[in-house]
Formats: C-alpha cells, sequence, structure tokens
C-alpha cells in the first residue's frame, strides 16, 4: 500500500473514490440502499466539514450539530412560512450559521483543549434549547414540511431518490474541492500549524484567532448546508432531531473512525459508520432487545481497539507486517 | 433488476388483486431501543399478541379474525408483522418506513408511539399509498395534515383534555371535590408541549367560563436528573387539579417529591404516557395510589369485558404484565389493519384503505366496543376510560357505566395514607 | 421556599459531585475521555437494582457491591479497551468508549429490560428531615454526606499517598514515571478502577431516589463533563465545588427563568465562568 | 555605527512575586550578532517573550525599527521581521520538515510556488535536506532545533532571535551552527543570541549583554565581558576562566 | 555489572542501534559520545526499558533485563535520569523526590536516602515545597538526579545533563556525578560535551550513527585524532 501510495496521487485516490460513489446507486437501484448512500454521502460531508476545524486547526468542537440544525430550520421555517425556496433557504442558512458561528466561537477560541471542546457542547446545547422553547419556528413540535409535486427548484423528489443522491453527491464533491484546496494552500499549513503549536505559528507571523475564525465559518457554512438538505429530504425536522448531542458526535466519530485530519478520514469513516448502522438496524432492530447496537458498540470498540489511528491507519499498516515488533513496550 | 427499477421508479403502482398472496405482511415501527425501550417493546409485544390471534385458531375469542387461522377472505393467509426500530429518531423513522414498504413489500404501517416519528413514517405511507393506522400516537397534528393514508385508534390529546375537564366536573358536581385551579405539568416535547396547548386551548374556549383557572405551567427538560424546582413551583401555586403529560421516569421522580414535600393536590390527571405503565404502581407502591388518568383500558375491567380478559392472558404470558393503554391501541391497530384487509379481500392497498375509511370494526376489547374512523382518519369512538389507581391497582372510575371502582375525589394527605 | 430551592440545588449539586470525580479522575488526571462514564453509573444503579431483586437488600448495603462491580469494570475496561488506544492520536478513546457506552447501555436493556426500575425499600426511603420550611430527603442527605467523605478520601489518596502520587506522576509524564518503577499500566488501571467505583458507590446511592433505567447514566455523564471542566480539569476538590455550582444554577435558575431551562443554564454558567477563568474555577 | 534596530526600554515583567526581568535597557544594531547570556532562571527566555509579543512586559517598552511593539501581538511582531525561535522547540510534529519550513515561508509568498522556492533554499541553507520528508515528531533533538532555525528563516525576517538554538549540538555541528550565524550576519540579518556554550558565541559575538536575577549586569564586547567579577562569579565559574586564560 | 550484548534497538520497527556491545564495570563511570542521532539516548532507554531491544541481550549483575518491564529494571537497581530532565513540574520538589524513592519500601529507608541527597543537594531542601516547574532549568537538572538517586541505584545513566546548563553549574553537576560515584555508585553518562565528559571517565565509548566505534579510557579517546576531529572540532 505503500507502494500504491507512491503511484497514486492524493488528488487520484479521491477521483476514484468519488467515482466510485457517483456510480454505486446506479448499479444497485434498491430504495433503501439509496437511501444509505444519501445518509452515507451527507455524514461524509458532515464529516469532511468538521474535520477543517478539528482535523486540521486541532479546535474540538462537540457543538457542530448546532449549525447543521440552523441550516435545517432556516431553508424549512423559509419555505413552510414564506414558500421560499429551500435552495434560497440553503444559502441563507448556511450565512447565518457562519454568523453565528462567528458570534460563539470567538469568546472561545482564547480556550485550550478540552475547555474549548467543552464550551462547544454548552453551546450546541444552549441553542438548542433555544429552538425548543421558540414558538415561532414551532419549538418542541417540530416543523413538518409541505409535500409538493416534484421539482428542482422546490428540491422534493418523490419517485425516485437518486436526484436527492445526485445533489447531496454535488454538495460532497464540492466539499472535498473546498477542503482539498484549503489542505494544500497557505490556509491549510496555518491551520495544522495552530493545531501542532499555537505558540510557534504565532512566531512565524500566523495570526491563530483569524484563521481559526476563517476554519470556523467555512466549515459552520457547510454543515449548515447539509443540515437544509437533510430537512428537505426527510419533510420533518424538530430540535431534537437536529441539534442533538448524539448528532455532533456522530460527526465525530465517523471522522475519528475514518482517520483524523485527512481526506480521506470522513470518507472511510461514514462508509463504514453509516452502513454499519443501518444494516444491524435492519437486521437485529426488530429483535427489541437492543442486539442491533449491542453489536454495533462492539464492532466500534473492536475498530478503535484494533486500528486507533483510524481505519486509513490500515493502509500505511500493511507494508509493515512481517517485521520483528520492537518499539514502545507495551507491558 | 430492471423490473426493481421501474417499480422504484412507480411507487403508487398497485399490485394485480389477483395475486395470490400466503403471507401478508405489515411493517410495525417502534422504539425499540433509547430512553422508550420500555414502552415500545410493550407495544411490540402486543403487536406479537394480535398476530397470534389471527393467525392462530381461537375459538375461545369473539372477535373478527380470531376464529379461523389466517385472514379467511384471503384464503387463510398469514400476517406476519415486521418490526423495525426508529429509536426515537423521526429520520430512522422515515427510512423504515421506506424500508418496509420497498424491501419487506408490507402492505400497511402500524405505530409509530412517538408522534414526531409517526408524522415522516405516515407522510412515507401517503407517498406510497399503503395505509398507515396509528395506534397510540396522540398528537392531534396528526389527524389535521389531511393524509389520505392515514388513520388513527387512540384519542388525541384535545380529546384527552376535554375528556378530563369533564372528569373534574363530574368530580364537583357529584363529590363537590371543589377543583377550580389547575396546573400544568409537562415534558418540553411534541408529546407535552401538545398537550399544555390543548389545556390552553380548552380554557379559553369553555372551561374558563366554567370556572376553571390555569394558575402554574411547568415546563421541564426531556432529559431530567430531579424535578425538585418543579415541585416547588407547583406546591407554591396550589393548584387543585395537576395535568401531567410526563413518561415513566419523570412522573416517578414527581411522584416520590409530592410526597417528599407534602404536595396535596384535590386530583391529578395524566395523560397517556407513563402514568398508563403498569411500572408506574410497582415501582411506587402505595404511593401510587390515588392519581388517575385517561386510559384506552384497565385490568379492573379485564372481569367485565370477557373478551379482553382473554386477550390479556394471552399479552401477559409474552409480556409478563397486564395490557395497559397504548398497548391496547397498538394491539387494536394491528387487528383493525388486519381486518380491513380481510373485509377488502385483497390486499391492493387502495380497497385496503376504502376499507379501513368505511368500515366500522368491531373492538370488543376497547370499552366502547367499536372503532370507526372519522373523515379525518381520526377514531371517532373515544377508547377512553378514567382510571385511578387505588389500593395498587388500576380502577376504571368514570365514565361511569364502565365503573369498577367509585372515584376517590380528592387526594388524602401523605401522612395519613 | 428560595431557601429550599438553593438547599435541594446544594444536595443535588453533592449528587452531581460524586458522579464528576470518578469522571476527573479519568479526564482531568489520565486525560482519557471516558464516554461510558455515565453507563457505569447506571451499571451501579443495576448493581444496587439486582441486589434489591434477587435478596431484597438495602441499596446502602449493596454499595460495596456496587463499587466492586464497577470496579472490575473499570479495571477490565483499561486493560482490554483503552489500553489499546491510549497512544493512539487524540479522539480514538473517545470513539472507543462511545462503543463501549452503546454496547452497556443495550446490554443493560438485554439483560434488565427497559423498563424503568424503582427501588422502593431501603431504610432511608422516604424519611426526611423538616427544619421549618426546609424539607431534607434523608436519601439525598446520606448521598451528600457521603459524596463529602468520598471526595475527600479521593483527595486524601491521590494528593497524599504514595499510589495518589504515582497517579500523578503518570498523568503527567508516562514514560519519566516508568523511570520512577511506577508500574504505569497497573496505574492506569488502578485509577480507571477507582474511577468506576467512585461512580459505582454514586449509582447505589441515587438508586435510592432516582428511577433506574438503561439511559439513565447519560444526563449525568454530560453534567458530569461540564463540571469537571468548570472546577478545572484534573482538579478533585474542583469537581466537589464546581458540582454544588451547577446544582445551585440548575435549582435556582429553573426556579426563576422556567425549568424548561435549567440545563441551558448550567451550560451558559460555564460558558460565562470559562470566559473569565479559561482553565475552570480551580484549574492549574 | 549602523542604525539602531532594537531599542529595550525598562523592560520589566513579573510573575506574581517573582521578578523575572527588572528595569533591562539595551539596544541592538542594524547587522550586529548580539549575545545575552547569564545563569539558569536569569531571565533571558522571559526577555525574549517580552520583544516578541508573548508576554505582556509589567513596564517598559519595545522599539523595533522605529516603531513601538510593545503591545502587538505576536504574528504582527513577525510580519515586521521579527522572529524568535523556542528554547522549549515547538516543532509542529504531524508535518514533515519540509512542511514545517513551507508553512513560515507562507509569510511572504502569495503563491504555494513561492513559498516551496523559498523552502527549498532554507533547507539547503540548514543542511536538512536529507530529512525533508521526515516527520517532525521524529527527529532528534539536535535536528528539532535546526528546523526551529529554519522555519524562523522561512519567515525572512530582518532580525532573529535564538534561544539556547545550539543546546545539544556537537562540537563540529556546533561550528556549522556558528558559520550560519555568520552567514546570516553577512546576509543582512541582524542576530540575537541565548547561548550557554562560551566557546560558540564569544568569536562570533559583536557584543555581549549579561542578565542576572532579571538585571542587566554587564555589557560589552566579549572579551572584555568574560573578564567582568561578576560575570565570572555569576555565570562562567572559575573553571571555564581558568580554561579561557590558558588559551 | 552491566554487559549489553548485541543490541539492536529502534523506533516503530525502523532500527536506530545496530549490533551494539559494551561492558560496564561497578563503580566505573563510562561515557558514551557522540554526535546527534547517534542514538545514545536509544541506548539508555533500551537499558532502562523504555524500550524493547529488536535483538540483542542486556545482563545487568548477572540477569538478563532486556525483556522485563522498565518498572521491574528500576527494582533491580538502575536509575535513568532522562535527557530534558522531565522534572513532574505540577508536583513539589519533595514529591518528586518521594516519587524517585518509588520502589524503596521501607519509611527508614527513604528518610535516611532523602537525607543524604538533600546533603548533596542543599538547595533542594530549601525550596522542599515549591513546585518543581518554577525552578530554572540547571536547578531542574538537579533535582532530576536528586530524583534518580533516591532510589538508591546500583548503577545511573545519565542523559545529556548539561544541555541548556550554565558554564558554572556544567562544573558544579559533573563534579556531583564524580562525587555520586565515589560514594559507590557506577554511572554510566551520555554527552554532548565530548570533551567534559571524558575528563570525568573511567572509560569511554564512541557511537557513530547507532554503531560503536571506539572506546578505551577517557583520557586515550581525547587523544585520539578521530574524536579530536570528529568531535573537539580541531
Ligand atoms: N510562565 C511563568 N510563570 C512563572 N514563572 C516563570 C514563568 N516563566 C518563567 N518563570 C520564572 O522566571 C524566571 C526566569 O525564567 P527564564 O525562563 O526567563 O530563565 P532563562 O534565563 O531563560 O533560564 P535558562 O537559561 O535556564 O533557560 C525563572 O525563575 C522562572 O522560573
Ligand atoms: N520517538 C522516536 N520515533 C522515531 N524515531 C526516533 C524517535 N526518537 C529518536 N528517533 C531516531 O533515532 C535516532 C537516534 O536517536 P537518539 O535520540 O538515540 O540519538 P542521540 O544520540 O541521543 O542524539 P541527541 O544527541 O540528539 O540526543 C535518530 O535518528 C532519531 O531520528
Ligand atoms: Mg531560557
Ligand atoms: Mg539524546
Amino acid at each position: 500500500m505503500v507502494e500504491t501510495k507512491k503511484i497514486f496521487s492524493q488528488k487520484q485516490v479521491l477521483s476514484w473514490m468519488c467515482i466510485l460513489i457517483a456510480v454505486l446507486p446506479l448499479a444497485i437501484p434498491n430504495m433503501n440502499f439509496h437511501h444509505v448512500m444519501i445518509m452515507f454521502v451527507i455524514f461524509a460531508a458532515l464529516g469532511q466539514s468538521w474535520n477543517i476545524i478539528t482535523g486540521f486547526a486541532g479546535q474540538t468542537s462537540f457543538g457542530h450539530a448546532a449549525f447543521f440544525g440552523i441550516g435545517a430550520y432556516t431553508s424549512s421555517v423559509l419555505f413552510w412560512k414564506y414558500m421560499v425556496s429551500p435552495w434560497v433557504g440553503m444559502l441563507l442558512g448556511a450565512l447565518i450559521a457562519m454568523g453565528v458561528a462567528v458570534i460563539v466561537s470567538y469568546p472561545c477560541f482564547q480556550l485550550k483543549g478540552h475547555y474549548f471542546a467543552i464550551a462547544t457542547l454548552a453551546i450546541g446545547e444552549i441553542i438548542q434549547q433555544i429552538f425548543v422553547s421558540w414558538e415561532y419556528v414551532e419549538g418542541a413540535t417540530g416543523i413538518s414540511l409541505p409535500i409538493l409535486p416534484e421539482g428542482f427548484l422546490q428540491l422534493q423528489f418523490h419517485q425516485s431518490k437518486l436526484p436527492y443522491f445526485y445533489i447531496a453527491y454535488v454538495l460532497f464533491v464540492l466539499v472535498i474541492v473546498v477542503a482539498y484546496g484549503i489542505e494544500h494552500s497557505k490556509m491549510g499549513y496555518y491551520l495544522k500549524a495552530i493545531r501542532e503549536s499555537q505558540e510557534a505559528g504565532e512566531a512565524i507571523g500566523i495570526n491563530p484567532t483569524r484563521y481559526k475564525l476563517f476554519a470556523m465559518m467555512i466549515s459552520s457554512f457547510m454543515t449548515a448546508i447539509f443540515g437544509s438538505l437533510y430537512a428537505q429530504y426527510i419533510l420533518y425536522i424538530d430540535p431534537f432531531m437536529v441539534f442533538s448531542l448524539p448528532l455532533s458526535m456522530k460527526i465525530v466519530l465517523l471522522t475519528v473512525l475514518g482517520g483524523l485530519g485527512t481526506l480521506y478520514g470522513p470518507i472511510i469513516g461514514a462508509a463504514i459508520l453509516i452502513p454499519l448502522s443501518e444494516y444491524t438496524r435492519i437486521l437485529f432492530g426488530g429483535t427489541g432487545k437492543g442486539i442491533d447496537l449491542i453489536i454495533f458498540g462492539l464492532l466500534v470498540v473492536l475498530v478503535a481497539c484494533y486500528q486507533p489511528k483510524g481505519m486509513i491507519g490500515l493502509f500505511g499498516g500493511w507494508a509493515r507486517k512481517g517485521q520483528r515488533t520492537g518499539g514502545e513496550k507495551g507491558e | 433488476a430492471k423490473q426493481q427499477v421501474q417499480q422504484s421508479a412507480q411507487p403508487e403502482q398497485a399490485k394485480t388483486p389477483e395475486e395470490k398472496v400466503d403471507v401478508v405482511k405489515i411493517g410495525a415501527i417502534f422504539p425499540l431501543t433509547g430512553s422508550a425501550a420500555s414502552t415500545g417493546v410493550k407495544l411490540k409485544y402486543a403487536v406479537e399478541t394480535a398476530e397470534e390471534i389471527i393467525n392462530g385458531e381461537h375459538p375461545e375469542l369473539d372477535m373478527p379474525l380470531a376464529r379461523e387461522a389466517g385472514l379467511p377472505n384471503l384464503g387463510n393467509a398469514k400476517v406476519k408483522f415486521i418490526f423495525a426500530d426508529h429509536q426515537a429518531n423521526p429520520e430512522v423513522a422515515k427510512s423504515e418506513a421506506e424500508r418496509l414498504i420497498q424491501n419487506e413489500k408490507v402492505v400497511g404501517l402500524i405505530g409509530c408511539y412517538h408522534s414526531s416519528a409517526t408524522k415522516p413514517a405516515s407522510q412515507v405511507a401517503e407517498r406510497f399509498r399503503i395505509p398507515f393506522v396509528a395506534g397510540s400516537s396522540s398528537s392531534a397534528a396528526l389527524t389535521e395534515r389531511g393524509l389520505e393514508y392515514f388513520t388513527r385508534i387512540a384519542p388525541n390529546d384535545d380529546m384527552e383534555t376535554a375528556f378530563f375537564f369533564e372528569y373534574l366536573k363530574y368530580l364537583n358536581a357529584t363529590y363537590d371535590a371543589g377543583i377550580k385551579t389547575i396546573g400544568v405539568a409537562y415534558i418540553d416535547n411534541e408529546y407535552g408541549v401538545h398537550a399544555a396547548q390543548m389545556v390552553d386551548k380548552w380554557l379559553k374556549d369553555k372551561y374558563q367560563g366554567e370556572g376553571f383557572e390555569k394558575v402554574v405551567d411547568v415546563k421541564y427538560p426531556k432529559d431530567l436528573s430531579n424535578v425538585d424546582t418543579e415541585v416547588q413551583k407547583i406546591k407554591a401555586a396550589k393548584p387543585d387539579a395537576i395535568f401531567h403529560a410526563s413518561y415513566i421516569g419523570d412522573i416517578t421522580q414527581f411522584v416520590k417529591k409530592y410526597k417528599e414535600f407534602d404536595v396535596v393536590p384535590k386530583a391529578v390527571v395524566n395523560y397517556c404516557g407513563g402514568f398508563q405503565d403498569p411500572q408506574f404502581v410497582v415501582n411506587l407502591g402505595k404511593d401510587a395510589d390515588f392519581f388517575s388518568g385517561s386510559n384506552a383500558t384497565a385490568p379492573s375491567l379485564f372481569a367485565k369485558m370477557d373478551t379482553l380478559n382473554k386477550i390479556n392472558e394471552i399479552y401477559k404470558k409474552k409480556s409478563g404484565v397486564d395490557f395497559d393503554g397504548p398497548a391496547l391501541e397498538d394491539f387494536a391497530s394491528a387487528m383493525v389493519i388486519a381486518d380491513a384487509i380481510n373485509q377488502a379481500g385483497t390486499i391492493d392497498s387502495q380497497k385496503v384503505m376504502e376499507a379501513i375509511k368505511s368500515a366500522v370494526f368491531e373492538a370488543p376489547y376497547f370499552v366502547s366496543g367499536k372503532i370507526k374512523f372519522g373523515k379525518n382518519g381520526q377514531n371517532e369512538y373515544s377508547a377512553s376510560v378514567m382510571v385511578q389507581t387505588q389500593n395498587g391497582k388500576y380502577e376504571a372510575v368514570w365514565p361511569v357505566d364502565y365503573q369498577t371502582a367509585e372515584p376517590i375525589p380528592t387526594f388524602p394527605a401523605w401522612k395519613n395514607r | 421556599m428560595i431557601l429550599q430551592i438553593i438547599v435541594s440545588g446544594i444536595l443535588m449539586g453533592f449528587v452531581y459531585s460524586l458522579v464528576a470525580v470518578g469522571l476527573t479522575l479519568t479526564w482531568g488526571v489520565l486525560d482519557i475521555i471516558n464516554f461510558a462514564h455515565g453507563e457505569f453509573l447506571m451499571m451501579g444503579m443495576y448493581s444496587a437494582f439486582w441486589m434489591y431483586s434477587l435478596f431484597g437488600m438495602d441499596p446502602l448495603l449493596s454499595i460495596p457491591f456496587a463499587m466492586g462491580i464497577v470496579f472490575v469494570m473499570g479495571y477490565f475496561t483499561y486493560r482490554l479497551i483503552i489500553k489499546k488506544v491510549i497512544n493512539a492520536p487524540g479522539l480514538t478513546a473517545l470513539l472507543a468508549t462511545f462503543g463501549l457506552s452503546l454496547l452497556l447501555r443495550n446490554l443493560a436493556q438485554f439483560i434488565w429490560s427497559p423498563n424503568y426500575r424503582f427501588i422502593n425499600q431501603s431504610i432511608v426511603m422516604d424519611k426526611k428531615i423538616v427544619l421549618g420550611s426546609i424539607t431534607l430527603g434523608v436519601p439525598q442527605m446520606v448521598a451528600a454526606i457521603s459524596s463529602i467523605v468520598m471526595t475527600m478520601a479521593v483527595f486524601y489518596f491521590v494528593e497524599k499517598t504514595k499510589t495518589g502520587r504515582a497517579i500523578q506522576a503518570t498523568a503527567l509524564d508516562k514514560n519519566t514515571a516508568k523511570l520512577m518503577g511506577i508500574h504505569t499500566e497497573k496505574i492506569y488501571a488502578l485509577t480507571f478502577g477507582i474511577s468506576g467505583a467512585c461512580v459505582g458507590i454514586a449509582g447505589a446511592l441515587t438508586a435510592t431516589f432516582f428511577p433506574i433505567h438503561p439511559e439513565s447514566g447519560a444526563l449525568y455523564s454530560l453534567l458530569a463533563f461540564v463540571i469537571v471542566a468548570l472546577g478545572g480539569f484534573g482538579n478533585i476538590k474542583g469537581a466537589l465545588y464546581s458540582a454544588i455550582i451547577i446544582g445551585i444554577t440548575e435549582a435556582l435558575g429553573g426556579f426563576l427563568f422556567g425549568t424548561q431551562f435549567k440545563y441551558a443554564l448550567v451550560f451558559l454558567i460555564y460558558l460565562i465562568v470559562i470566559q473569565i477563568k479559561p482553565k475552570g474555577l480551580f484549574g492549574w | 555605527m549602523n542604525k539602531v534596530m532594537l531599542k529595550v526600554d525598562g523592560i520589566t515583567m513579573r510573575f506574581g512575586n517573582l521578578i523575572a526581568n527588572e528595569d533591562v535597557e539595551f539596544q541592538v544594531h542594524e547587522g550586529e550578532i548580539v549575545s545575552l547570556i547569564g545563569p539558569n532562571g536569569a531571565g533571558k527566555t522571559t526577555l525574549f517573550n517580552c520583544i516578541t509579543g508573548f508576554y505582556k512586559p509589567y513596564a517598559g517598552r519595545v522599539i523595533f525599527r522605529g516603531k513601538d511593539i510593545t503591545f502587538l501581538p505576536p504574528h504582527q511582531i513577525c510580519r515586521l521581521g521579527l522572529t524568535r525561535t523556542f528554547q522549549i522547540v515547538k516543532t509542529l510534529k504531524e508535518m514533515t520538515v519540509k512542511e514545517n519550513i513551507l508553512t513560515g515561508a507562507f509569510l511572504h509568498a502569495r503563491k504555494r510556488k513561492e513559498a516551496e522556492a523559498i523552502a527549498e533554499e532554507i533547507i539547503e541553507l540548514t543542511h536538512l535536506t536529507g530529512k525533508k520528508d521526515q516527520l517532525g515528531a521524529n527527529l532528534t533533538i539536535a535536528d528539532k532545533k535546526r528546523l526551529e532555525i529554519a522555519r524562523a528563516l522561512a519567515t525572512k525576517p530582518l532580525m532573529l532571535m535564538l534561544d539556547e538554538t545550539m543546546a545539544g549540538l556537537n562540537q563540529t555541528e556546533i561550528k556549522e551552527a556558528m558559520e550560519l550565524c555568520v552567514k546570516l550576519k553577512k546576509a543582512g540579518v541582524t542576530l540575537v543570541i541565548v547561548e550557554h556554550i562560551m566557546e560558540a558565541i564569544m568569536p562570533i559575538s559583536d557584543r555581549v549583554i549579561v542578565l542576572n536575577s532579571g538585571k542587566k549586569i554587564a555589557e560589552g564586547a566579549p572579551e572584555d565581558v568574560v573578564k567582568d567579577e561578576q560575570v565570572i562569579k555569576a555565570y562562567l565559574g572559575e573553571r571555564y576562566y581558568a580554561k579561557s586564560k590558558k588559551c | 555489572m552491566l554487559k549489553v550484548k548485541n543490541v539492536s534497538a529502534g523506533y516503530e520497527h525502523i532500527p536506530v542501534l545496530f549490533d551494539v556491545s559494551f561492558e560496564i564495570q561497578g563503580g566505573e563511570v563510562v561515557a558514551i559520545v557522540g554526535s546527534n542521532g547517534a542514538g545514545k539516548t536509544t541506548i539508555l532507554r533500551t537499558i532502562s526499558g523504555i524500550l524493547k531491544p529488536m535483538a540483542g541481550e542486556i545482563e545487568f549483575l548477572g540477569e538478563r533485563i532486556d525483556n522485563i518491564p522498565a518498572h521491574k529494571i528500576v527494582e533491580k537497581g538502575i536509575a535513568h535520569v532522562p535527557e530534558g530532565r522531565h522534572v513532574f513540574g505540577k508536583m513539589t520538589i519533595l514529591d518528586n523526590l518521594l516519587l524517585g524513592a518509588y520502589t524503596l519500601k521501607s519509611q527508614e529507608d527513604i528518610r535516611s536516602v532523602l537525607k543524604e541527597v538533600y546533603d548533596i543537594f542543599p538547595k533542594l531542601k530549601d525550596r522542599e515545597n515549591q513546585k518543581a516547574e518554577t525552578l530554572s532549568g540547571g536547578e531542574q537538572q538537579m533535582l532530576a538526579i536528586a530524583r534518580a538517586m533516591m532510589s538508591k541505584p546500583k548503577l545511573l545513566l545519565v542523559d545529556e545533563m548539561s544541555l541548556g546548563l550554565m558554564p558554572l553549574l556544567v562544573d558544579k553537576v559533573l563534579s556531583i556525578l564524580k562525587a555520586i560515584s565515589e560514594r559507590g555508585v557506577t554511572v554510566l553518562l551520555v554527552e554532548q560535551k565530548v570533551q567534559e565528559a571524558l575528563e570525568i571517565a573511567d572509560r569511554g565509548y564512541v557511537l557513530q550513527t547507532g554503531r560503536v566505534i571506539a572506546e578505551g579510557t577517557g583520557k586515550a579517546l581525547l587523544a585520539s585524532e578521530r574524536v579530536k576531529r570528529a568531535y573537539l572540532g580541531m
């Protein structure tokens, strides 16, 4: 695999991944599978967005559901109350999420490590509570989106899920392009420098607050886009669904699972986690004994234990097998 | 594969009616894991009970589909309920509904307990033109969406609220209970908030004029560690009656704290939720007494209702507990959808839906004895009775026709128990 | 009444501190986020419930049992899981313990059913002390006193004993700790065990006044996260004090601003405090 | 004499009760190499931190090329052309040597190509060519120190402040480092060096400033400073004195 | 006393030591010198058990120690002063010292070593309750050595202790090491400051890119042309 790494550039590997993802739903025309693919693409993109602030810039966010929810709510409320096209809502939602991100994260950037992480968690929970109590957006009751005739403009498709998939897919590819662009530009280097040592970064002329803010803005913008898309796809949202801590954690975990701070990570992670959770539930969820989640939990533990650097570690690891092990003593 | 593409591209296309069926599949979506799993699992047992009654031969039961094995009008085809877990997540409810329809080819859906899950799941059913019969989901909003393929058995919170006020009026009139002020304690989610809205609505529309007044409104967060503050607020306002929209975990804590802080309202009425769970009495023992709530059934009624009693025996063998309201309602939803398919004599969803909408279903397990859906899909016969816990048992106390015990109109002081 | 609410808040705070002290050991001292901490608590509660349902044992008497069970769980969580991920970057331990939390939660559902359980026999059950206008529930009082005792014991243990020093040293610099002759693996496992024992006790104590359910640990662990951060990571006394602050915030804030906001207010307090003291109230 | 590049004017810094710098005052001229020496804990690193914006001094001012930079944040100071290294190296561990340097090079490069060109040049200059694809984390201390300098150089500083970058090098490598300093000086970079290795800095320094317990106790040409009684007593020790006399 | 036989070791499967062998007699001061990245630190880490050798054997007092964990090796009487001090910054000086005595069982013993150590480093006694991170670099170095002394070692491994120390202190610490060795403790010294190290050492080894390329008495090595050219820049 080390060999292949040299032969194929990151760009090529990513392109192949994207092509594979694009043709898979055509190859397997099953609606439930399409659903899994849509969820996969959405979550891979969410992981990618989150990766920018946490994987690249090293600022652990446990509150990304806040941006997701803001995106979902903005487009849904506009659509439901004023019949504004979800596309407009999507853009507005992303902008609002970005604004909120700036306002809430700016004061938190002085916090280090876990203190920052808990702060984002707190912000996420507070924003959820605001929406639960906000009558204008129907509070805890949630919003059922009106069902309209199919159409690209109103972002509703009833015959087939493929249009949803390809819309999500295009946005997903855009997110990858953005993430790729960031990683290979000045900004990417600066973010990673901040992650490794903020002080070293400052000493070579990096304004950490500014770059963290940029990263947060981009990350929240993209997260919100997928929030809108998700709401449009499910056609129902409530605050417990789109602002939940488990959602934030899902984004975190799939990225960690795949490999934090890499472009492949979120894709690999989502490709494992989403089908795994869907299919364990489908196979065992009907028992009513929690067997699906026992199995899912166990698999997550095993993956974490045997691929502690994320699944991406697999690719680096193969080449080294067969050598006598030395290194740090375990015991 | 090509055929499949066509099929998924035209979901509304109905199956050919002549098709011979051996097994009729019906999807059942419940919260089988997560914080509502305790209820969800009971609902699953209830549906399994229905399945057993339909598929087996139960001459002892005087109700449709019991005597013969399977669905007689479909050549004794068996019914198979396929369960799915929505984990209290609307997204999952939606995708499970789709999967059940698409992959499992179910011809009808029941569920989902949580109204928030029933909403998207029934939208899917609507889109595929598959009948959806909700059992215990109580949000009034469900039947206000104008869906054609959606019906619901349980009385909604709108009806429940009126029922509560009428009960309080009955207590005032018959026992001179003197209940005027009310407090509402409810969970901050769709279930609680909607119930509280209905209280406000009914007060404004009708009952304020009849002397009722709301004095305190306690909304508490969804996940909850303790209710000290909530109970203090209630205690300070001294309402005569408390309306509770709470789940089993919270209501248990409330009762504990009512006792600790010596809160003695005259009556506590509960929306369909935690109070109706038999675990309420198990957990709280004597402290559980004198609370009341609307319920589709009560174990004390079993003596009066022979069929229900026998059904309950089957259920109890599976679940280890007696039927409670939500379980019976979801049992009913399973029976109704099977009955409708049988009456239609086909699995053609449009015909089945016609049957659902037009038939009057025999339901000897309900006090109302019948189920009939109105235009909007709401069951017109409210199956509810008011039950009160007395000596560790749920007694039906109102309406008078179904009374198994007289209501105890006011709460005794905690120390006098 | 305000007084009653504050008192209730303080009592609740003590209960929280029971949970938080265990967390501050693993998260603060060893820098491992144990996402399954709440599930450990839940296991403590079920241990008590188990003893109760099998032998009718008073939860207070099953404290040692619960403590033992969860100690062992913590110990093996380290040996079997954490050990494998401890050298991995950043959040891998989080992933592993998240999986563990799902596993435990659903295992509990599998074994004990998802029903809400309640223990209604204990010598402290339903007892209360009434002082003028203030009511103190004896179960909470017992929990509060145990919590102080336990926090002090853990504090003393970590700060003043040889093993405690070894824990600190291991936390600060694992490799150098080895050079001192410290069996760091054992120390890690022990710390996890102790963290487990703390929540085990907490579980048995809270079982006297809270419903027991597979999900019942989740909220506590969320609050414990905030408490540990507010107190300053790794600071045991800080966890105690900030737990009380959180308890009061929740009770009083809920009373003044609406009970639905009580946890939001807790989070808000954290955000405000952290702006002034970015390393927590008592952090290094 | 050349223009004044840096003027440190009465800097005082405290940590609680501890006074780490007290009224320190000195100037650095363009193109000079100035060494800052003093016992462990004398406050050299603290002074660096005050000058480069990492600490806000308790009193005093720092003027760099005529501009008051006392309260500017570090990254702005760096932009003005004053870059420092860290005594406790802050290698960007999960990045390769080249990426480490590239990050510094982006300060004056709009495009990636330009940055790469700068980085290549610096890699050559600091003899890191063979290690450019190694991860920062896997370097030895000495290489980390070298990388620390390289990264700072990539920002094209006018003035470079080095904090014990030669510690841990052997004599041969120290020689190389000395040559590098001289080369930089020739290229017009002004240097302020903190170092405990007298053999290394005495020959190349134009001036030496001695700090003790936060205060400046001596300043002057290297050969004068080593003879200073106070400096010998507080810092150099008799052995060094004896050795230096021998030579 | 210590026999290192054909040891290879490295990090993450990449070897940095190749077939290294040497011996130390009881009571000696032995210096290992060599340029950066030669693997000096790696040798010490392998002896003290932080690293597992990929091949070869290490014997201490006739017992094999290459396959036992680090904390057991300390019990056998090897103490390691790591490169870069590594004092426990957030803990007090006394706590640091007590941690050094972690392997001692009796309180009596601990008290007596503590007294002995305070005799050698009186400055530490005055600051007993100060947090170690507030010490200056030199003082931290002393603490690191003192801490290692607390385990009553038979063999003391000292890595690069002159790093970042002012000249005055380098002298002082070296003389302390000499004093320690006179109390009967064997010392294995790893140093960049070749001259200084070899001056106090009885014997020395020169390491280059993971291999021993020269050995001899301190004086002999200092005089050798090869060493002079390579390490003393003469
Ligand atoms: N952040 C801080 N908080 C508290 N005290 C500090 C801090 N930084 C430095 N000190 C103290 O200030 C004094 C000066 O430290 P400084 O690091 O500047 O010394 P130095 O001259 O660089 O020494 P060395 O040559 O050992 O590096 C020391 O006593 C140190 O303990
Ligand atoms: N943790 C590590 N992971 C990978 N490689 C390492 C690690 N530590 C050291 N190395 C490599 O091992 C080799 C020898 O390192 P070692 O630290 O033993 O050298 P040294 O002689 O002590 O050098 P120095 O004088 O710089 O301390 C170097 O090439 C270094 O890059
Ligand atoms: Mg310094
Ligand atoms: Mg070394």
